[in-house]
């Protein structure tokens, strides 16, 4: 190896960075070695997304010296760090949705003809050679409001892979992408690895490291805990540093005896341009998984049946009774709550506090007797809530916006959890969330189905629904292809009704 | 000639009746309702259709040529014009001679030759009677203020400085301390009213230059309790709320035009015209002062409204 | 590691966790609302520089002209907050509060209804309209801005239609002035006006702060769709919520129609403007799920205490407006600088 | 499984994506322009009415009248749907117009300046308006509501006391007026001013949608934090979209003062929420991200339509504003009917 490749490729010393009431980073140390994929993990707010945002130039350290191949630099905003060849991929979307993906890939890069004007179809031109060259199948000229969430994820991994990055930061990227797709994601890692480059890879799905990552940076509560040579370790060691404790072992549901009447039952659901003809039942005391490819129609199920989209036909019926359900409101009221897959969009109320956040569906319990919220009783249940789904937050009253991606994911569960419901959907819970807290919630979906309620749980992770459903309706283009119980199913099993139909995916 | 020519036109239009065009300096305020009725009432006399119109504030010159223009396109026998701005309607007015639309200015002149002629109250005359008036009452010494309804329009100014130039020049004694404006609403003109009233103590007199401005007056000396022996208020204009401060005494009195005249006049003219008769250079429609004294004379009660 | 030796374990971070645990919610409220009497520097230094200038500013009765100068201004623009924080706008409410005058006097000259009911159908002939801009927004789904545009100039048209542009005057129930003008401080011409206006801040301020109406104001204006999903009737409660502000608008109406002892058909178009500069100079945001009723207060009263004092100054016309201008720019750039350092 | 093999093993999809290549491009293309023909379905249901109404409406001289009328607001409108697509807005466009028109004045008869250059630095003064309300948004950060309502009563109050108050005329340059009223085609009086409107409503087109600026104002609009996160200088950008936007307002000062041969000192007040509401009614959102050129003159058409025809089949005065807001209302419904269905 050259004296190049022994200096690192980039490396960072002392960092620190605090926000008011947080030390979300204190003399952190990281370096990343020509051509390779660091992981770096740690718990929801462990200051992960903090670190690489410095990285990205959007913060700026308190302390603390960055070097690049070597040379020591300050990093000082967004198209400072582009130029620097860093590229990245934040947790959380920063697409604009009103542009066409093109667009959105190549914005602050356009190319102008005759010095003024724009060539939108060259711009296509150039996005659909990229795709072609990253095995995507995206419609260039398509508006990326128009996109599931999945999807925007792609068109986020493509934008950072069309720089000429020497470092490439993913934070958690596969956090919405299911087995398949993440399997090209890896396939796109391991092209753009070159002696020239690295990649900082941030996940919580700790099976993933083993296959991608070369070394392991752990941090613990804005700390660096440990390096590791991925080869050299498992999963387990890895955990504890994380967590700094042993997590319970897996085991696997077997079916509810399904019992008297379901609570939920779906029959004959369809919808203008997806669903066909879906049918289900979920009863009282089960978890209900569902598995499928990115758009096979799952969430668009749960939204069908909460009534958030236009059913075309369909009837729905809760604890025997046919229902109306026209919106959210209505299937509310009859006790149905639906937790979306798109949290930054549909789920928090960002400027908000935790607290408000916490108790947004169940706000009526809180009116007393003339008709005023008790603002002791919400902090209450706040504090409740931050303490049982340790939310990493220095109050109850600090914005959602504050926090960390999985924390703002907890405080989303939080909210249904909060309100008293039969029937619970819940989209993709775990995207974002540390291994020891995932754990920590499939022990809570589990208390709240034992307790006699009825949960649908929606997973592109399927080792997840393997772990926690008692039955598996898997979809495919908008069908439902089988429903198993759990003794039945293995990822193979899954994956082979899951591609029943040649789905349209985000893949060529 | 020309009268025929658009005659023929007109016909298509509606009615077989001639067709005057009133296009107005407002329509809201009561002073430009009166003059509408005024208008009418000679269009019934004179067996003509009449449309009135007026931009929203006397401040936009624009809607008001926007309003000739259109009125102009209706290809009327007779233009009724109260400008705002008498060049900024140059080319319209000009336009219309070239259609051979006569034009009868109305309220204030229309400085240009096109007008057959202009039928119109003397506001600076008008104006220093207020001045007069207000100098008696407070007995030619103390300080005064004003409140005017509008600083850019011409009935405004010449409201303005027919008083001022009334006060520089007969009454050493009085102390014009303030000119403020409200645009004619009665809330912001009491206000503001209030504020000239705190600053100066000792105020004898006070003139609200139309009649939202003086009413305006009037609840700010109500709102404060001054006692109307002590602070002579001045108005112009007439309208029920004026007309009820004059008996109450919070009103010393006020100056009012004649607006059924100057409508009754302005169509009248443009019938003249229409006929190919010969009018006269102004048609001066006068203004009385008004005050318990006279307030229900018939010849003030034929030019009040409420 | 259970979630107490978690706590445990961290120094600095878990230490100022629980300090902020319990104390924390009074301690917040009290910086909130040490950070709400910094909002009103601009204020406070806005009257100390008049009283300075002028030995006729900082009189009770100077003090209390602007008082009622605030009052119909500041009871819109109270309303206004709740659509505002919803992350909408009503542009309806200065003609909708001169037709709610004209409908007073239909009420109680045309129709001749006694006093009591007369207010009482004014104020709801505002929440009508509040209604129908509701229905227009959440129902038919018409943006905010057009919604209440529209209804803008409806509500100017009919006022002009229904009075015949003449002044309705209130010569049956002579009463009707009182309700703004009736002093009721004896000594000092301190207007009923007023204190209807201090009342309605408080009911205001307690609807958004600890009702449920408010709340969802915040809620939706913050993310509608996410509050839709939260099984919240988002169509219901905005319905509700512009309804409300009707009320307001109604209750202006009566005052302004007292307050001139007629029903003028004309004016109220700017008047939105004027309120909802209020609004957003208390630093409710435009885009929704930020504001505070004590921020409307103060930048209603910011408005009339300079408007009032430049005139008390005796400033010439034409650089008051200019005045206001610069005055209102340094004000929201101060208090945005305070609020980012905080 | 390479990508390689991933794109060969898949049929249907690859298909449509090579399907999408050129055709369905050019067809979404197409379908879109066919909407905006239906957007323009209101403005032509109100030409057919009036045109069965009246006589006079559909006549040559009445539709260019109704051009000529839409101009000014139209071209306050253009640039102002570069502002409202990046999610901001403009109070000071009335206003900020007419002290142009003022400094217009100034730069000609006060100081005597020869017309190409009178009319090229009011034009640029317009522009110097534009970014004084771009540096107080983008760089001191106060919201655009309030940065552009202090430039409002700024413009408003500097005009009048530039002018002293009084109407400036153009003596010494006669043919200032020609700029808006020559007539350019013989035999119509078809003036210059809406030749320039047409001009600039190209420029406009232009500008927004295959420009780098109309690009950066969709992206602000839609996303401004995700922008500034691609390396995009916002604030520069932002900058550079209320200086043009203050450019079209110098140009509609001179438009307007050309038109009425004289600057006047006073008005404006109001156009902004003209012009704005022609923006929105062509289906800009306020809310930023979404607009189009095309939208905002069918918007300006449909307000200067209205207004003619009203006037011309002699609707009486006060119900004028009623018809107006009541169309506004039924057109913006229908045209969001159309968009849920599309
Ligand atoms: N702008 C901010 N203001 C206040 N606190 C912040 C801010 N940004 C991050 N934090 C806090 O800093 C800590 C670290 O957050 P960070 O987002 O880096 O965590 P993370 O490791 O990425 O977690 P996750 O796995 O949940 O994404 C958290 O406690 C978070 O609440
Ligand atoms: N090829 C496609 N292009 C664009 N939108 C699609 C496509 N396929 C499905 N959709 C949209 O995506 C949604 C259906 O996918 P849905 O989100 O329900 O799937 P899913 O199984 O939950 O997968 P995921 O959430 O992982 O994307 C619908 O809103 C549908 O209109
Ligand atoms: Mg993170
Ligand atoms: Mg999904």
């Amino acid at each position: 190896m050259s004296a190049v490749a022994a200096t690192p490729l980039l490396e960072l010393d002392g960092v620190s960075k605090g926000f008011p009431g947080v030390q979300a980073l204190d003399d952190v140390r990281l370096d990343l070695r020509h051509g390779e994929v660091l992981a770096l993990v740690g718990e929801n707010g462990a200051g992960k997304s903090t670190l690489m945002k410095l990285l990205a130039g959007i913060h700026t350290p308190d302390a603390g010296t960055f070097r690049l191949n070597g040379r020591e630099l300050a990093i000082e905003g967004p198209r400072h760090a582009q130029e620097l060849g860093i590229s990245i991929i934040h947790q959380e979307f920063n697409l604009m949705p009103d542009l066409t993906v093109a667009q959105n890939i190549f914005i602050g890069r356009e190319r102008r003809s005759a010095g003024v004007f724009l060539d939108d179809r060259a711009l296509n031109r150039r996005a659909r050679d990229l795709f072609d060259h990253l095995g995507l199948a995206l419609d260039p000229a398509e508006p990326v409001s128009r996109l599931t969430v999945a999807r925007q994820q792609m068109v986020e991994i493509a934008k950072a892979l069309s720089f000429d990055a020497k470092v490439l930061i993913m934070d958690e990227p596969t956090a919405a992408l299911n087995d398949a797709e993440v399997d090209v994601l890896f396939e796109l890692i391991d092209r753009f690895r070159s002696p020239e480059t690295g990649v900082i890879y941030i996940s919580h799905r700790m099976e993933e490291l083993s296959r991608i990552s070369d070394r392991i940076t752990v941090l613990r509560d804005g700390r660096y805990i440990d390096t590791l040579d991925t080869a050299a370790t498992d999963q387990r060691e890895v955990i504890s540093l994380m967590v700094g404790r042993e997590l319970g072992g897996e085991q696997r549901p077997a079916p509810v005896p399904s019992g008297a009447e379901p609570v939920l039952s779906v029959r004959g659901l369809s919808t203008k341009h997806l669903l066909r003809d879906v049918g289900f039942d979920v009863h009282a005391g089960e978890i209900l998984g569902f598995a499928g490819l990115m758009g096979a129609g799952r969430t668009e199920v749960a939204r069908a049946i909460v009534g958030a989209d236009r059913r075309e036909s369909g009837v729905i019926t809760v604890h025997g009774r046919e229902a109306d359900i026209r919106n959210p409101a209505d299937a509310a009221r009859l006790g149905i709550g639906y937790l979306s897959e798109d949290r930054k969009h549909l789920g928090v109320l960002l400027e908000r506090s935790v607290r408000e956040n916490v108790v947004l569906a169940s706000l009526r319990d809180y009116v007393g007797a003339l008709g005023f919220v008790r603002g002791g009783r919400i902090e209450a249940t706040g504090q409740e809530y931050v303490r049982k789904l340790r939310i990493k937050t220095p109050s109850t009253g600090q914005l959602v916006r504050n926090l960390s991606g999985g924390n703002q994911q907890k405080v989303v569960i939080a909210k249904w959890l909060a309100k008293d419901c039969d029937v619970l959907i819940f989209d993709e819970p775990t995207r974002g969330i540390d291994v020891g807290a995932k754990e920590e919630i499939y022990v809570l979906l589990r208390e709240l189905a034992d307790q006699g309620k009825a949960v649908v749980m929606i997973s592109s992770e399927l080792p997840e629904v393997l772990r926690l459903a008692n039955r598996i309706a898997v979809m495919a283009e908008g069908r439902l292809t089988a429903v198993l119980d759990n003794a039945d199913a293995t990822q193979e099993i899954v994956m082979d009704h899951a591609t029943r139909f040649s789905a349209e995916g985000t893949l060529l | 000639g020309c009268a025929s020519d658009t005659g023929g036109e007109t016909a298509a239009s509606g009615g077989d009746k001639p067709y005057v065009a009133l296009v107005s300096k407002g329509f809201q305020h009561q002073f430009w309702q009166a003059v509408k009725t005024g208008a009418e009432q000679a269009a019934d006399e004179y067996d003509v259709e009449i449309t009135f119109e007026g931009p929203d504030t006397e401040a936009d010159v624009e809607q008001q040529i926007q309003m000739l223009q259109t009125a102009l396109d209706k290809s009327p026998a007779a233009i009724g014009f109260a400008a705002l701005d008498s060049q900024a309607a140059g080319p319209l007015l000009q336009q219309a001679n070239d259609q051979g639309v006569p034009v009868i200015a109305f309220d204030s002149g229309v400085d240009s030759d096109i007008p057959l002629t202009t039928a119109a109250t003397d506001n600076l005359a008008a104006a220093a009677a207020a001045a007069e008036h207000l100098a008696d009452a407070v007995g030619h010494e103390g300080k005064v203020a004003m409140v005017v309804h509008d600083q850019t329009s011409v009935t405004g100014q010449q409201r303005r400085d027919g008083f001022v130039d009334y006060m520089d020049a007969n009454e050493p004694g009085i102390e014009i301390v303030d000119i403020q404006y409200g645009g004619g609403d009665q809330a912001k003109s009491a206000d503001l009213a209030k504020a000239i009233l705190s600053a100066n103590p000792d105020l004898k007199g006070i003139y609200g230059s139309n009649e939202g401005s003086a009413i305006g007056v009037v609840q700010a000396v109500k709102e404060l309790g001054i006692d109307p022996a002590t602070l002579a208020v001045v108005g112009f204009d007439s309208g029920q709320a004026q007309m009820d401060a004059i008996r109450d005494g919070l009103m010393l009195g006020a100056i009012t035009q004649n607006p059924v005249g100057i409508g009754y006049e302005t169509v009248k003219a443009a019938v003249e015209a229409i006929d190919g008769k010969e009018l006269p250079e102004t048609i001066d429609t006068g203004f009385y002062w008004y005050d318990t004294s006279n307030i229900d004379d018939d010849e003030i009660q034929a030019v009040l409204y409420e | 590691m259970s979630p107490t030796s978690l706590t445990t374990s961290e120094n600095g971070s878990a230490a100022a966790g629980s300090a902020l645990d319990a104390g924390p919610a009074r301690f917040a409220r009290l910086r909130g609302s040490l950070q709400q009497l910094l909002a009103a520097a601009s204020l406070i230094v806005i009257v100390v520089f008049f009283s300075f200038a002028s030995s006729h500013f900082f009189t009770a009765n100077n003090l209390v002209s602007i008082l009622t100068a605030a009052t119909v201004t500041g009871i819109l623009a109270l309303g206004t907050t709740f659509v505002i924080i919803t992350g909408g706008i009503d542009l309806s409410i200065g003609t909708g509060m001169v037709f709610c005058g004209v409908m007073a006097g239909v009420f109680l000259t045309y129709w001749g209804w006694p006093l009591w009911a007369g207010v009482a159908a004014t104020v709801l002939f505002g929440a009508l309209l509040g209604l129908i801009n509701g229905v227009n927004v959440s129902v038919l789904g018409i943006p905010p801005f057009i919604a209440t545009l529209g209804m803008m100039l409806i509500a100017a048209g009919l006022s002009l239609v229904i009075s015949g542009t003449k002044p309705i005057y209130f010569n049956d129930t002579p009463e009707f002035q009182d309700i703004m003008n009736l002093s009721i401080v004896p000594g000092l011409r301190f207007p009923m006006g007023v204190a209807i206006f201090v009342v309605m801040i408080v009911a205001a301020a307690l609807l958004l702060s600890r009702t449920i109406v408010g709340r969802y104001a915040f809620s939706i204006g913050s993310n509608e769709a996410a509050t839709a999903l939260s099984g919240v009737n988002v169509r219901r409660w905005k319905l509700t919520i512009y309804t409300l502000s009707g009320l307001f608008v109604g209750l202006a109406g009566v005052l302004s129609a007292s307050r001139l002892s007629s029903a003028q058909p004309t004016g109220g178009m700017g008047l939105e403007l004027e309120a909802i500069a209020a609004v957003v100079i208390g630093g409710t945001s435009l885009q929704g799920g930020k504001g505070s009723i004590v921020g409307t207060v103060i930048g209603a009263l910011i408005m009339a205490t300079l408007t009032n004092g430049l005139r008390i100054i005796s400033v010439p016309q034409e650089w008051q407006s200019v005045a206001v201008g610069v005055v209102i720019l340094i004000a929201v750039y101060l208090d945005m600088l305070r609020r980012r350092r905080a």
